[in-house]
């Protein structure tokens, strides 16, 4: 006979506003089998959870239902209650009276109702729960980075410090990522490049990294502990163990006009080429859709001049196979294609540039060499245009969120202007300055104080040339809405922050969650902000919202933590959700016939085959087993199995049956 | 197939050689276009400035007498009357409610299934091949194409072209031979219905489109709205004292235009008609 | 909100855990208000969901039943989301012969972000099977098969 | 309080459907609007007001030249981030003030055009360009407005003498009618 206790909890008034708690727990507590229940301000408290250790000694409690928030967020912590109280945590249920009931009703008498029914569903289900064992299965020390930019190179980096093995894959051919690509960092004016290289060159000479450029994630399998992750290399063209990195063959290709990436479009590059100067390997690869060897299939002028012999054409891309314990997802980010705004003129008017843009211009690496010249005649601008907020904040055509880090780049931006180009206006067009970090208030002031950067509070509606002239449409909200309109020599577009394209097929691979940005999805937003919804894989830097460089490093070290807490357990303690086939005395042994219609609905390859045999050896029936360490526990053999033999722990047929009648009854 | 026609009040008088000109034009592409048979004024700028209701049952009498004389499609060739012309049919096909209550004000059963085409649209989906193939004497003039506001806009209503650098009547000039600048004030408003009311304000705006046209050397601005025509025809004389110069750039119809350059006589365009002489052409 | 004279019809929602039950989370989480009618069931996942249970559902008393899981591609287990599809199609003649009237019955996806998209799915829900009225005719089938199932074992 | 029935806010948005309160005042529909110099409240101000929901800023907004300025061009809408339907708001605001007799003085002669041209349709069912302007010379008593324009025009056969009026005028004049407030 179960002997249940029921804990109905209050959470402040985020429960008891809309739902009478009491009688919540005075309703159940006339349940067959329930023993004790009550109802407390806040449950998951000390004195809440002692309340529950408590009535468990008290009682002799066989199972517990907790009326709280969602189970996804503190089932582990009353779990944990119950085992303390030597109570098998597996006997404990919660039911979710808070996202599920009090915030999304009114106040009355349907709400308390529902409340009831979803404490006695669950009631019902703890008196069917079984005991249960969590299962422990080994962990492979190694992790896999996803993305070479500042935030894979700062959690490769502390992650290798602590004497892991890490793996840091980066599908262009140089590590450093977007901030290889800045020019001075705020709110400390320190040389972005200057900062980054060594981090770069220690990454490479990292003797617990192995570093594959040029290479994407192509499959995940498996589950914490034990992913099996399959990496395709992209042909490089060019063999790196051969290669000196002399340049010679960048010098002779005959390619020379293709949009440099790296220097956003503004500068050129070859068809086999390395990024930039500083990249990490300093190696070069062949870009084919460039290459006239690979479009036209003559020329061959790079294998002929290198001295020795390290080019290799034709050759395919290879995958290769790597078993590694966690994974830290650090892809980045992009900015919002400027096409959303034909009224800016980007792309048709040169010296409409955006902010990437506006980096390499004023980046001692540039195609200017750091000077600030315009694009189209490389003329010293002496007034120039800020756009803040392009494509943020505009849900019409661009992004309704703020994209965090325009305010601050663009107060950057004008400020070096005005150092470099002393006689030049420089005129930043806003809505509101978020400089929420650490000195980033006092920077903008600087701007405007010091440098003498105008701000002018309202967005521009249109650019247009004339005479050589960029005429900037612009209103004035402080001055009533008046409009303004400014002659410039260059504008420099504050263009949003995006997803990196193909986020969401990497998400689908890796089944992590993603928001509609196709921005990866953190577990919790406040409590587990570097956790993904899956066990095991984790997140860092822009991947998950557009972010400084300070927030995408700490986030990456944290994330780097939390691999090595994972590290630093002997084995990884699972939740026993997983399928089982039952067993019986002979002469059946088991319900199961054989049809092994799990096996192909199975996933994981975790349903294995069982002889059974009698004394003398012979094979009586071969039925299903589960393999414990594979099953992932989703349940979709035991919707497949029709001689109802195989069941899964934790939601069992016997289990959900009584919830459905549970819930229809009351 | 024929395509209804609903010329529109301006089409019938101040602006008639719009008319002859899309008639004439018609006529030589092979386009059958039958009047719709008692129509009546959409209500323009006035109507839906001082009531809401009228200015939606105003253009519903339209299109119900067109679904009534079994026009699958019409042509609109004036914008202000495509504009309100669609975004009647756009809001009541919003809203069942208002549908119903504007059918029972006109008296007749509204279903707002006739396609509304502007004159570029209907050029876009008839004509551009046997333009091309007709082509007699190549328009071959540095043109500024001027599509106001209504032609475009609101773009969640008509979805014709780029609400921001528009290009269709762009293609079509460079279709006919001539050369299409790049110019800032493609879709600024010409000051519309206040051509009366308010001439001021009229010879301002009109005035700023035109200093640009003039100031980037446009041999011939083309338009597709009654409007904006006379706003930059007729009020040439207060644009020019506004901008304190004489611009002597002409405003040509697009009908007109491509007529000339299919060799239609000028006359039968109704270049005549125009206050700014068309005398290079 | 309470109308006496309104039918308040019983919903039950079998959710997966990881995409909708995360969303209706969020749902409470951005406090957007939907009706109480629907009830959550949480699995590990949609291909968990075995279609005797819609059937003991229905038997049960349930008016409507909605199944919403990840949707195509974002399944947590890979491919669960997909099973629970393909049962659907074919099981969903098998539940018409059976006088189930499939109507009441609503499969949709809600992923783990869609807060919102969950409340308009349970009030369309509500307001649909509302429409339909009580789901009589299944209780009575069912009642008439447990007879004759009694019938058979004496 | 937007959403109590009976307020300013919620009456907007319920006869308009537009929601004033999304407005985050980035002011790019005074920035690309052609008419805002002349106006009295740049047409994101016109929206502040209204955002306070209150009856002294109502009157100022149903007061103002503003909303007679505008000349629906749609420019601001087409650019909104948060599609804010501005032409339509002044639209209602137009309707709302004259019905409220709270048009501005120097509107005067705008709204006198928009009469003219009305009762123009009204009795022909077409805009009788003719009757339109002495109609509205006569309202305005701008008498010597154009005289310059008219010869000219006679000249080049624009105008047209008699008005064609629409054969079913018995339903012009049920629309009139029945959509009369």
């Amino acid at each position: 006979m179960s002997k249940i206790g029921v804990f109905i909890c209050h959470c402040g008034e985020n429960i008891s506003a809309t739902v009478d708690c009491q009688k919540v727990a005075e309703e159940v507590g006339k349940v067959e089998g329930v023993e004790f229940a009550t109802d407390y301000k806040y449950m998951c408290s000390d004195p809440g959870q002692n309340l529950i250790k408590q009535a468990i000694k008290e009682h002799h409690l066989t199972g517990v239902v907790v009326g709280s928030c969602s189970p996804r967020m503190h089932e582990p912590t009353f779990r944990k209650t119950c085992a303390s109280a030597g109570l098998n945590p597996f006997m404990c249920e919660v039911a979710n009276l808070r996202e599920q009931c009090s915030w999304v009703h009114e106040k009355g008498e349907s709400t308390t109702e529902k409340a009831i029914s979803l404490v006695k569903m669950l009631v019902e289900k703890v008196k069917k729960d079984q005991p249960l064992q969590s299962i422990e299965v080994p962990i492979t020390k190694k992790a896999l980075v996803i993305g070479g930019g500042i935030a894979g190179i700062q959690a490769a980096l502390d992650i290798a410090n602590c004497g892991h093995q890490v793996i840091l894959v980066e599908k262009e051919p140089s590590i450093g990522g977007h901030m290889s690509q800045l020019s001075e960092t705020f709110p400390t004016l320190d040389c972005s490049q200057c900062i980054l290289t060594p981090r770069m060159v220690e990454v490479a000479q990292h003797p617990n990294i192995t570093l594959y450029t040029y290479a994407e994630l192509e499959k995940v399998e498996g589950s914490i502990g034990n992913f099996d992750v399959t990496i395709r290399l992209k042909a490089k063209s060019v063999d790196f163990s051969k290669c000196t990195g002399c340049g010679t063959c960048q010098q002779k290709c005959p390619q020379k006009k293709i949009p440099s990436e790296f220097n956003a479009g503004l500068g050129t590059r070859t068809a086999i080429y390395v990024p930039f100067p500083q990249a990490v390997p300093n190696k070069p690869v062949i870009d084919k859709e460039h290459c006239n060897y690979y479009q036209k299939g003559k020329c061959k002028l790079c294998s002929k001049v290198c001295p020795v012999g390290a080019i290799e054409y034709d050759k395919p891309d290879e995958f290769i196979k790597e078993n590694v314990g966690a994974i830290v997802v650090t892809t980045g980010f992009n900015v919002l294609n400027t096409d959303f705004f034909p009224e800016y003129g980007y792309g048709k008017y040169k010296d409409v540039i955006n902010g990437l843009q506006f980096e390499r211009l004023a980046s001692a690496s540039g195609p200017t060499l750091g000077e600030i010249r315009r694009p189209s005649d490389g003329a010293i601008p002496k007034k120039i245009v800020f756009i803040a907020c392009c494509g943020s904040r505009d849900p019409a055509k661009g992004i309704p969120y703020c994209s965090k880090i325009c305010c601050m780049y663009t107060a950057k931006h004008a400020m070096l202007y005005q150092h470099k180009v002393h006689d030049g206006e420089s005129y930043i067009f806003y809505m509101d300055v978020r400089a929420t970090g650490k000195n980033y208030e006092e920077f903008v002031r600087r701007a405007i104080e010091e440098d003498g950067v105008k701000y002018v509070r309202g967005r521009v509606a249109r650019v247009y040339e004339k005479n050589g002239k960029l005429i900037v449409k612009g209103a004035d909200t402080l001055l009533g809405g008046q409009p303004v309109e400014i002659e410039a020599d260059m504008v420099v577009l504050a263009t949003a922050g995006v997803s990196n394209p193909g986020a969401e097929q990497l998400a689908q691979k890796m089944h992590i969650s993603y928001d509609p940005y196709y921005f990866f999805s953190e577990a919790h937003p406040k409590l587990r902000p570097v956790e993904t919804n899956t066990a095991g894989i984790f997140l860092a830097g822009a991947c998950q919202s557009p972010k400084d460089i300070p927030d995408t490093v700490s986030m990456a070290s944290g994330a780097a933590a939390k691999v090595a807490a994972l590290f630093s357990q002997k084995n990884l303690v699972r939740e026993p959700v997983i399928a089982v086939v039952n067993r019986c005395a002979p002469p059946v042994f088991s319900t199961c016939v054989g049809c092994f219609m799990c096996e192909t609905a199975c996933p994981y390859h975790a349903i294995e085959r069982e002889d059974i045999k009698d004394r003398k050896g012979n094979v009586i029936k071969t039925v299903a087993k589960v393999n414990p360490g594979l099953c992932q526990g989703c349940g979709t053999c035991v919707a497949f199995c029709r001689s109802k033999s195989i069941d899964i722990q934790g939601f069992s047929n016997e289990e959900m049956y009584s919830e459905v009648v549970s819930l229809l009854n009351s | 197939m024929k395509i209804g026609f609903y010329p529109g009040c301006s089409l019938k008088g101040t602006s008639r050689e719009y008319n002859e000109s899309v008639l004439a034009l018609a006529k030589a592409l092979d386009i059958q276009l039958e009047e719709i048979d008692d129509w009546n004024c959409c209500g323009a700028t006035a109507a839906h400035s001082v009531n809401k209701e009228l200015s939606l049952s105003l253009p519903a009498r339209v299109l119900a007498l067109a679904e009534h004389q079994g026009f699958k499609e019409i042509v609109v060739p004036c914008a202000a009357c495509y504009n309100r012309l669609s975004t009647t049919q756009y809001e009541l096909a919003q809203d069942e409610e208002k549908k119903k209550k504007v059918s029972e004000i006109i008296g007749m059963p509204y279903d707002g299934s006739v396609k509304i085409l502007n004159v570029l649209q209907m050029l876009q989906k008839y004509s551009l091949d046997t333009i091309k193939s007709k082509i007699v004497k190549p328009f071959a003039y540095k043109v500024a194409c001027y599509y106001g506001c209504l032609l475009v806009r609101p773009h969640k209503v008509l979805q014709f072209d780029r609400v921001e650098d528009p290009q269709v009547m762009d293609s079509m000039m460079s279709l006919i031979g001539a050369t299409p600048i790049d110019w800032a004030f493609k879709t600024e408003c010409c000051g519309g219905g206040f051509t009366e009311s308010r001439t001021d304000i009229v010879a301002k705006l009109s005035g700023n489109v035109m200093k640009d046209v003039n100031d980037r050397g446009a041999e011939a601005v083309i338009v597709a709205c009654p409007m904006c025509h006379s706003n930059l025809d007729m009020r040439r004389p207060e644009i020019d004292k506004y901008l304190g110069e004489d611009v002597k750039v002409p405003v040509l119809y697009i009908t007109q235009a491509i007529g000339l350059a299919l060799g239609i006589e000028p006359e039968t365009l109704g270049l005549q008609r125009h206050f700014v002489k068309v005398n290079t052409i | 909100m309470d109308n006496n004279n309104e039918f308040e019809p019983k919903i039950v929602a079998f959710v997966c855990n990881w995409c909708t039950y995360a969303g209706a989370d969020l749902t409470g989480t951005s406090r957007i208000k939907y009706a109480t009618n629907v009830k959550i069931v949480r699995f590990p996942c949609t291909g968990r969901i075995d279609f005797m249970l819609l059937l003991k559902a229905f038997a049960g008393g349930a008016d409507g039943i909605i199944i919403s899981g990840c949707h195509p591609n974002d399944c947590h287990y890979t491919s669960g989301n997909f099973h629970a599809r393909r049962r659907w199609i074919t099981f969903r003649h098998m539940l018409e012969i059976l006088g189930v009237d499939v109507r009441r019955i609503c499969f949709t996806w809600v992923s783990a972000a869609e807060g919102a998209k969950w409340a308009d799915v349970v009030n369309d829900n509500v307001a649909n099977i509302r429409k339909l009225g009580p789901y009589k005719e299944y209780t009575k089938v069912a009642q008439y098969f447990e007879k004759e199932a009694y019938n058979e074992q004496d | 309080m937007e959403n109590i029935s009976g307020s300013i806010t919620y009456d907007l948005r319920k006869q308009t459907g537009i929601d004033v309160g999304r407005c985050y005042q980035c002011g790019k529909c005074s920035a690309g609007c052609v008419q805002a110099e002349e106006m009295d409240y740049p047409p994101n101000m016109i929206i502040h007001l209204l955002q306070y929901g209150t009856q002294a800023n109502l009157d100022k907004v149903l007061r103002s030249k503003s909303i007679w300025l505008c000349l629906n061009c749609e420019n601001c809408v087409g650019r909104c981030p948060m599609e804010i339907d501005i032409p339509s708001l002044m639209d209602y605001l137009r309707e709302r003030s004259l019905n409220e007799k709270k048009q501005n003085k120097a509107a005067n002669d705008i709204i006198a055009f928009h009469k003219s041209f009305l009762d123009s349709v009204r009795s022909t069912g077409h805009l009788y360009e003719v009757g339109l302007v002495a109609d509205f010379k006569a309202r305005t008593l701008h008498l010597w407005q154009d005289v310059k324009l008219v010869p000219k025009m006679l000249s080049k056969g624009k105008l047209q003498f008699f008005p064609e009026m629409v054969k079913d005028m018995h339903s012009i004049k049920g629309i009139f009618s029945k959509t009369k407030k």
